[in-house]
C-alpha cells in the first residue's frame, strides 16, 4: 500500500521562484529564506517520494473567474507550465500519476468530496514554487511525478478551513488505500499573512503567522475553527491562503514531527515560511539511496 | 439582497458581486496572459479595452492605470497583476499604488517587518 | 422568508424540446406525454414561483469535459441559450437571481458542499427543456428568473445518490433562510431510465422506473441507497440522470404530495416522466393570480 | 492501476481513463458544436482532424463515420451527436449504428417499449 514519507507547508510566492531562477541564494534578501530552506532540503533529498501531491492555488492563470470550482484534482498525465503574462516560468513541465488522481477522486467523491476534475491543466507558480523549494536543481526533469488538488482561496466564499481538514483527512486515507508499494509526499502551499491590494496592502502579522506555524503541528483543530472572515481580517485577504496548509496536515494523520522551520519577512510583498513534518513512514524510506 | 462577504476596512473581498460588476474589465485583463493579445493591447489599448466591452469607467481605469480604481471596481489583483507587467511595474510599486505610498516607503515598510494593522 | 410552493420532477429530453417547438401536441407519438403535462401544467399556472431552481446536467455543450465539477450553481445575471451543434434553441434567454445564487452559494458552502461557482454559463436542453415543460408558450420571456445548479451525471465518479438527496436537503435549508419573501419552485430533471451507447443502446427498464417514480415522494432514502454502478446496471448510462431528482426531493422536506404524475416510452431513445409535487406552501400562494 | 469504474456488458462508462484516451478526438468533436468549424470541418475533414491532432485510428473513425468505434476509443456520445447532427442523422440512427441493428428495427424497439436487460 502507498505510505505519505512526509508533509511540507511552503509559501509559493513568485518571486521566491524568480529569485531562485536567478540563482539570488547569496543576495542579502534572499539568503536568510534560502539559508533556511537548506536542512529541509538535505532532509528530504534523502527521502524522496514517487509521487507529490501538492495542493495550492491557481491565481486566475490557469483557471478563469467565470469558473470557480472550490476543490479539484487534477487527473491528467501531463501539465504544462502556464504563462503567467512573461512567458512561463523556465522549469520542467510537471508530469502527472493518472492512477492514483482516479483512485484520490473516487475515493473522495465518495466520502462525499465535490471534486471538480480537472482533466487539462496548466500549472502556475502556486505549484511550481513548492516543488522548486523541494529540489531547486530539477536539470530536465522534476525527480517525481504530481497529483495536483486545488482549492478557491480568490473569491469568496472559500472553503472553510475545517472543511480544508476535513478533505486532508479524506486524502489521507484515501491515499493509504492505494493499492501499490509507493512514496508520497503531500504539499501544502501558499501564505503566509499577506494582502496585495486595498488600503491594507502589505500587511504582515507575524503574531497570527507564529501561532499559526507552532499550531499546525500540534494543534490543527484549533486553526480549523478560525473563521473565513477572521483569516481575512487578520492574515490578510490573500493570507487567507493558508488554509490549504490544513489540507496536507490532514492527510498527514496525528503521529507527526517537525523536521525543521523557517519564517522571514517579506518575500515580495508577502510573509514565508516553510515547515517540514516527518511521518512514522519517514524512516522506512530510501534513507540512503 | 443579502451579502455575506465581510467587510473589513482598507480590503477587498473579491465576491461573486465583484465578480459580476467586474467582468468585462476581468475577461480583458485576463487576456493579457497570451502574448499575442499583449501585442494587439499594447498596438491600441483603448480599442482592445472597446473588443471586451468596458464600459467608461473600467475603460479610463486602465487607459490612466488607476490601479486602485480597478480593485475598487471588480478587477481581481490578479489579473491587474498581469497589465502591470506589460508596463513592468512590481508588486511593490502595485502597492504604493494602492495605499497611496511611494514605492520607497512601502519597500522600506515590508523590509521593516510589514504594515501591521488591528 | 423564502417559500418552495412546488417541486416539478421532469425528463428534459431534447427531443421533447424540438416537438414542443414544432408543435406537435397532437401528433400521435407525442400526444400521450403532452396530454400527461396538461394537468400539472395547469396546477403550476396557478402558483407562479419568483423563481426556479433547476437541478439540470449539461450535456457536453456548454461546459467542455476538460473540468467537471461535481455539483455547480449559477451565480450569472443571464444565461444565454447554448448552440448544441444545429443552432440555439428558440426560447427566450434565461434571466438570473444573483441575490438568490449568493446567498445559496455561501450555505451550501458553509455546510460543506463544494460547489464550483459559474460566473458565466449558457444553458442547453437540459435547463430549457424543463422550463418548457413547465410554460409552453412563453413568449419573450420566461415567467420566472432562474438559479441553475449543475450535477455532473456524465463522467464517473458521479456523486452518490445519498449526496445528491444530502445537497437537496441543504438546499432547502438555504432556500427558506433567505431573506425576503419569494416564492420558489424546484425543478428535478433528467431520466428515466436510457443509454445512448453501446450495445444496450434503447435500454428502457419500466420496472426500475415506476419504482422510482413512487418512491421519489414516499421513500427517497431507499433511492439514495441506490449505488451509481446500479443505477447505470438498472437505468442505463444515462439513466443515472434520475439522481438529480433526489436533490429536488431533498429541498421539498418531508411533508409534501403528489400533485400529478406521467410515465411515457419513448420519447427518442427515453423514457420519459413527470412527476409534481405541492408542498405545504403551495396553497398560501397565489391560487387565482 | 486500479480502476473502480464499474464494468457493464454492453454499456460504456465515461470516466478519466476514457476521457484521457479520447482527449483529441473529444476536442475535435466538441468544437463542431460552433457553426464557423462545422464549416471548416465540411470543407476539408481530414485537414480538420489533423489540426486537433487526432491519431489514425481516432481520424479514420470519424472520416469512415465508424459511430460505435468512436464511442468504443473514448468518444463521449453527447460528442458524437454533434458530429451525427452534421450529417443529419437523429438518434435512433445512431442507435442503430451502435447495436447493429436497422434504423427500423430499433425504433420498433423503442415504440414497443425498448430493448429489454438483465
Ligand atoms: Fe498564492
Ligand atoms: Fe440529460
Amino acid at each position: 500500500m502507498a505510505e505519505i514519507i512526509w508533509g511540507l507547508a511552503t509559501s509559493h510566492v513568485p518571486s521566491i521562484g524568480a529569485a531562485m531562477d536567478g540563482r539570488l541564494n547569496e543576495d542579502e534578501l534572499w539568503k536568510p529564506l534560502f539559508d533556511g530552506y537548506a536542512p529541509a532540503r538535505e532532509w528530504m533529498a534523502e527521502r524522496t517520494p514517487d509521487v507529490a501531491i501538492v495542493v495550492y492555488n491557481d491565481h486566475a492563470n490557469a483557471l478563469g473567474l467565470e469558473m470557480i470550482p472550490t476543490f479539484s484534482i487534477g487527473t491528467a498525465a501531463n501539465y504544462p507550465i502556464v504563462d503567467e503574462g512573461f512567458g512561463p516560468r523556465k522549469v520542467p513541465n510537471v508530469v502527472g500519476a493518472p492512477d492514483l488522481s482516479e483512485h484520490l477522486l473516487v475515493n473522495l467523491v465518495d466520502e462525499g468530496f465535490d471534486m471538480t476534475v480537472l482533466q487539462e491543466l496548466e500549472v502556475d507558480h502556486g505549484l511550481t514554487v513548492p516543488l522548486s523549494v523541494y529540489c531547486p536543481e530539477p536539470g530536465d526533469a522534476w525527480p517525481c511525478t504530481v497529483v495536483p488538488i486545488l482549492v478557491n482561496v480568490l473569491q469568496y466564499p472559500q472553503p472553510t478551513a475545517r472543511r480544508c481538514l476535513q478533505l486532508g483527512e479524506a486524502l489521507g486515507r484515501a491515499i493509504r488505500s492505494f493499492p501499490k508499494d509507493i512514496k508520497v509526499a503531500v504539499f501544502g502551499t501558499g501564505g503566509m499573512s499577506h494582502q496585495l491590494s486595498g488600503e491594507r496592502a502589505g500587511l504582515i502579522n507575524e503574531e497570527f503567522d507564529r501561532n499559526f506555524l507552532e499550531k499546525i503541528e500540534t494543534d490543527p483543530q484549533s486553526l480549523a475553527e478560525i473563521s473565513r472572515a477572521d483569516y481575512i481580517k487578520k492574515a490578510g485577504s490573500e493570507g487567507i491562503e493558508m488554509i490549504m496548509w490544513l489540507v496536507m496536515r490532514g492527510a498527514l494523520g496525528s503521529d507527526i514531527h517537525r523536521i525543521h522551520e523557517t519564517y522571514h519577512v517579506p518575500a515580495s510583498n508577502t510573509a514565508a515560511a516553510m515547515a517540514l513534518f516527518a511521518t512514522p513512514s519517514s524512516e522506512g524510506s530510501n534513507p540512503h539511496e | 439582497m443579502t451579502t455575506y462577504t465581510p467587510q473589513v476596512e482598507g480590503t477587498h473581498v473579491y465576491d461573486t458581486g465583484m465578480s459580476l460588476r467586474g467582468r468585462a474589465l476581468n475577461k480583458m485583463l485576463y487576456s493579457l496572459r497570451l502574448p499575442q493579445n499583449r501585442e494587439l493591447f499594447s498596438a491600441d489599448e483603448g480599442a482592445y479595452c472597446d473588443t471586451y466591452g468596458l464600459n467608461e469607467e473600467q475603460k479610463s481605469a486602465v487607459l490612466e492605470r488607476d490601479w486602485k480604481k480597478m480593485t475598487d471596481i471588480g478587477a481581481s489583483v490578479f489579473y491587474v497583476i498581469k497589465l502591470a507587467a506589460i508596463d513592468k511595474k512590481s508588486m511593490q510599486y502595485l502597492g504604493g499604488a494602492f495605499t497611496g505610498m511611494s514605492l520607497e516607503d512601502f519597500t522600506a515598510a515590508l523590509r521593516a517587518g510589514g504594515r501591521k494593522f488591528g
